[in-house]
């Protein structure tokens, strides 16, 4: 038993080394200049960046958290609008066979498409502002969340809708009553999904096309040869993926939980 | 037992014609109204949006002539060739990984941090920095491309090793098998479908990424086509080149199922 | 204590002062408590309801658990780990889905060492002997439940085990199908005998197949209650007055857990 | 007057004749059990008196009406759990109610009633996953007596549970339709079970089925099962259907 314990503490340290230890080899890759400064930046030189691009617009003409809103407020109003008209298709299309039978050909057609293929259409039609990055995030995200909302009505257990037949609840009743809760679960599920696939696209879109966001930064970065500034570009892009999954999950699970047990 | 099989074959079949009959008169109005709607919307804006004839000439033409100096087909080989290359790449790397962070708790100790480091970051982020480093030709494209292809190989083998149910290696113990044997006899089997479903994800993954890393820069490949269609502008060669895109990818999904159910015939188990 | 183990020591199967805890401090939990009995040549039922422990049990005769205190003696030899010796048949199934029925069932063979071609002979008469002719290259998911709880009991048999053990094999068939089973088992079982521990919470099952049924207590930690011997002929008959009154008996003496 | 009748009903599937020609009465407030042969569409049966599929042919009256779930009040127990798991215990019980569209007065009054005839005023509050199997299905039986049902059909609801529990929810239905006399079906394979609950059983045939032959079971409750006209009454159906 006492194996065992030490054992877990051991797996428990691990991480850490593992991660301070990329951390120092990296840096000194750089010190030591085995990798041209040139063509990479050391951590050190990141966090300073980083230090000094929260009260400097040099020289890419914005704050780094200015860029990190303008991508936020992007990804969020198109997530946002694919929630808000994804989810009601998906489960409608789930349960009324009418719904699925005329809207399911034109998903069809649209989903082996990639979101970043989109790109240059959008750009074509809407130019390079808001509503155009809004679009493609619409687009990218609206798969999966209806996707997820469909198999999830499709999923829910067929006693439960016999149940409610046999009381004589009508179509409507069943689908709000048993349907929907049902596939609430799945609906959540695909969120996340839909989450991590209209970060990316948005950041291709950025990094095509854009005078400001995250992905323009790194762009910025690449056009001045500024190897930090790409790399705190995607360490800025990771972090707040990170943050909006969690934020995502959290009201998830609170959700899921009020309706849920 | 035979009886109320047939029973329910019979009912199904009934309600399967039924279905169907309905269903797939809807999906023909469906795909008309879309085509009209299409079409009227065209012809009201041209400008920005081809008409569905439009888009199938440039298709047409695009067999025998050049853009770019290459037809259509060797700009498609040229981003297929691309996906292939990484994928081979990601498989050889990331299945090995994927394995031992599921089968040791010390590896994947060790490895999971960084990998959840590198995981919320999208592949296309990484373009600028492979441009830097590798200049703008295929090994910057192959790279960005194993970055995205890899991360559902890794992670669907770890999982695919840690959720074999327990009680599968309890039987092949009872039935006399030792360690070596529990690793040939249940640990490979047993996550190989999970394995399989990553590969399926990468792939989708890795066709995704070639077009965006296209898309940055590229004098060839399917990315490149739906760009230079922008910058001509050129709508009716944006929506082919997204149509072959996206028949591609179709394509893709295909031919993995059906490798699928060669390789693990008895999956249809696992997915329910 | 002395006394017990060499009282025990013809059986086949012997448990001495058998106690189970899993956890540890204060999330310590009772399982198994005591537990002293011995099994010949004979078909044993272990009947106990939900939370019994009855499943710990077979698990610590089949060497897949531990005992906290005492020991599992299978032929003489204290069970340490476990082993081809005995044969566990699972309630959950737990087919290797990857493999035909020819490949689940002459497993244990090929683990050890049997050539191919001998194996494949013996596994075939223990599927014929299950009732399974015809259905060698299927595979799991395309049989039912009581045939893939066949291929189970002849994945057990044909390892010629010195005990089989069944933990609640027929708790997920339908009821008719459960009625056949315990119909089949017994055929199996007389075609080829062998000592069976069968563990299950149906009372009547357990008439209907045990010689000797070990009754374990409700609610843990398990306790080894009352040990019911049926001298009822085979086959039985499940609505005769003398099957009837010993379920009659049982049912009484057993606790109601809601 | 009888309550329920059936007539002629018939159902075929293709080629396949399911039910053949049925037609019986059901008396109000009887307790009706049925018992068949594996595999001879009870099932199938129990839906189209639901009304969950169409028959073929042939007619179902309650009252003289042609039945119909949206008008009278039908209610199934099924084999399998049925209770909703987003929705605690009362709010399950409730639900019959709800889309009958009760008074919350009267709502309140029945659901306190039949709570506390199946005993479940402990876990009113606690949601399906959290209580054990015979917990549910008495929450289902609870919500199908709580709709006051003018038919109440039962799918074989006690037929993976163990032998004591079972005889003490058989008792527990009992003493619960004894109270409300509504009218039921109970479908069962298990023969001992409706010689147990019956009024009058009802023998299927193999396929296609027919009504093969109508048991009367005229004994006083609680029923004795080492009874010798128990007995008698068991083997009689046995006879008739013997499927092993």
């Amino acid at each position: 038993m006492g194996k065992k314990s030490t054992n877990t503490l051991v797996l428990r340290i691990i991480p850490y080394v593992s991660i301070l230890s990329c951390l120092i080899i990296w840096q000194l890759i750089v010190v030591l200049n085995i990798v041209p400064n040139t063509l990479l930046a050391s951590p050190l030189q990141v966090i300073k960046l980083f230090i000094y691009k929260l009260n400097h617009t040099q020289p890419d003409g914005g704050l780094i958290l200015v860029h990190a809103f303008v991508s936020l407020k992007e990804a969020l109003i198109g997530y946002v609008l694919a929630l808000l008209i994804g989810i009601p298709l998906g489960l409608a299309m789930g349960w009324f066979k009418p719904i699925d039978g005329l809207i399911r050909p034109l998903f069809e057609i649209l989903r082996p498409i990639p979101p970043v293929a989109w790109i240059p259409l959008t750009i074509f039609w809407f130019g390079i502002g808001l509503s155009g990055k809004v679009f493609i995030i619409f687009l990218a995200g609206l798969v999966p969340v209806v996707i997820n909302s469909y198999t999830g009505v499709r999923m829910t257990n067929p006693v439960y809708i016999r149940m409610a037949r046999t009381y004589g609840a009508t179509k409507w009743r069943i689908f709000i009553d048993v349907c929907v809760p049902s596939a609430l679960p799945m609906v959540f599920g695909g969120l996340q999904v839909a989450l991590s696939v209209s970060w990316m696209t948005l950041v291709a879109a950025e990094l095509i096309a854009a005078d400001s966001g995250l992905g323009f930064f790194i762009t910025m970065g690449q056009r001045l040869l500024m190897p930090d500034m790409i790399i705190l570009g995607i360490l800025m892009i990771g972090l707040t993926g990170v943050v909006i999954g969690i934020i995502v999950d959290k009201v998830e699970k609170r959700l899921v939980a009020g309706m849920w047990r | 037992m035979a009886i109320s099989k047939i029973e329910n074959k019979t009912a199904v079949k009934i309600a399967l014609l039924e279905f169907l009959r309905s269903k797939y008169i809807l999906y023909a109005i469906s795909l008309i109204l879309f085509i009209i709607f299409w079409d009227i919307s065209a012809k009201m804006n041209g400008r920005f949006l081809p008409r569905p004839w439009a888009v199938l000439m440039e298709l047409i033409n695009g067999i025998n002539e050049p853009i770019a100096g290459k037809i259509l087909i060797v700009h498609l080989w040229y981003s297929l060739k691309r996906v292939f290359i990484a994928y081979a790449i990601a498989i050889a790397i990331g299945i090995p990984i994927g394995l031992l962070m599921g089968y040791s708790k010390l590896i994947n100790a060790w490895i999971k941090p960084i990998f959840d480091l590198f995981k919320p970051m999208p592949p296309i982020a990484w373009i600028s920095l492979a441009i830097l480093w590798f200049g703008i030709g295929e090994t910057s494209k192959v790279f960005i491309i194993v970055l995205g292809a890899i991360v559902p190989v890794i992670l669907n083998s770890m999982n695919g090793i840690r959720l074999i149910d327990p009680s599968l290696y309890h039987a092949i113990r009872m039935l006399g098998g030792n360690s070596r044997q529990e690793i040939l006899e249940v640990t490979l089997p047993a996550s190989l479908p999970a394995i399989f479903a990553g590969l399926q994800i990468s792939l989708s993954m890795a066709w995704t990424t070639v077009v965006a890393a296209e898309l940055m820069g590229a004098r060839e490949g399917m990315g490149f086509i739906i760009i230079r269609g922008m910058s001509v502008s050129n709508p009716a060669m944006i929506v082919g080149g997204m149509l072959v895109i996206a028949v591609t990818a179709w394509l893709l999904s295909v031919l993995m199922t059906l490798l699928e159910r060669r390789i693990c015939p008895w999956k249809t188990e696992l997915e329910h | 204590m002395e006394n017990r183990t060499r009282a025990l020591k013809n059986f086949k199967v012997q448990c001495v002062g058998i106690s189970k805890s899993f956890g540890e401090g204060n999330e310590k939990k009772l399982i198994l408590d005591d537990i002293n009995f011995g099994v010949g040549d004979e078909f044993v039922v272990v009947l106990g309801p939900g939370q019994s422990g009855k499943t710990t049990l077979l698990n610590l005769i089949a060497g897949l658990e531990r005992p906290s205190t005492g020991q599992v003696f299978v032929d003489g030899e204290e069970v340490t780990g476990p082993g081809p010796d005995r044969g566990l048949v699972f309630q959950k199934y737990t087919l290797f889905p990857w493999k035909t029925v020819m490949g689940n069932v002459e497993m244990g063979l090929k683990l050890s060492g049997m050539s191919k071609k001998e194996r494949r002979e013996m596994a075939s008469y223990y599927i014929d002997l299950v009732g399974l002719k015809g259905f060698e290259n299927s595979y799991p998911h395309e049989l039912s439940g009581g045939m893939k709880q066949r291929v189970s009991i002849a994945r057990a048999y044909v390892n010629k085990p010195k005990v089989m053990l069944l933990d609640e094999p027929f708790g997920q068939l339908d009821a008719q199908t459960r009625y056949l089973m315990e119909n089949e088992i017994i055929r199996i079982w007389q075609a080829e005998k062998r000592t069976i521990i069968f563990v299950t919470n149906n009372i009547e099952e357990a008439i209907f197949l045990g010689d000797r049924i070990l009754s374990l207590d409700g609610k843990f930690p398990g306790r080894l209650k009352t040990i019911y011997d049926v001298d009822l002929d085979r086959p039985r008959d499940r609505a005769d007055t003398s099957f009837l009154k010993i379920r009659q008996r049982i049912t009484e003496e057993t606790m109601l857990i809601l | 007057m009888s309550k329920v009748s059936v007539t002629g009903l018939t159902k075929e599937f293709g080629d396949l004749t399911v039910l053949k020609d049925v037609s019986f009465e059901v008396n109000k407030g009887e307790f009706l059990c049925i018992v068949g042969p594996t595999g001879c569409g009870k099932t199938t049966f129990l839906n189209l008196l639901a009304k969950l599929i169409p028959a073929t042919k042939g007619t179902i009256y309650i009252d003289n009406e042609e039945a119909d779930p949206k008008k009278h009040n039908i209610s199934f127990v099924f084999q399998e759990p049925s209770s909703l798991p987003w929705r605690t215990v009362k709010d399950n019980i409730a639900y019959g109610m709800q889309v009958k569209k009760i008074p919350p007065a009267e709502m309140e009054a029945r659901l306190e009633k039949v709570i506390d005839l199946v005993g479940l005023s402990d876990c009113i509050n606690l949601y399906p996953n959290e209580i054990s199997a015979s917990m549910e299905q008495r929450v289902a039986i609870a919500r199908a007596f709580a709709t006051n049902p003018d038919l109440l059909l039962m799918d074989e609801p006690y037929g993976q549970l163990d032998l004591k529990l079972r005889f003490y929810l058989e008792d527990e239905l009992i003493r619960i339709w004894t109270e409300s006399k509504n009218t039921v079906i109970f479908i069962t394979h298990n023969i001992e079970e409706s010689v147990y609950l019956a009024d009058r059983i009802l023998v299927l045939s193999n396929k296609p089925t027919t009504v093969k032959q109508e048991v009367l079971v005229d004994l006083p409750r609680p029923r004795n099962i080492l009874d010798p006209e128990f007995s008698r009454i068991r083997n009689q159906v046995t006879d008739l259907i013997k499927w092993w």
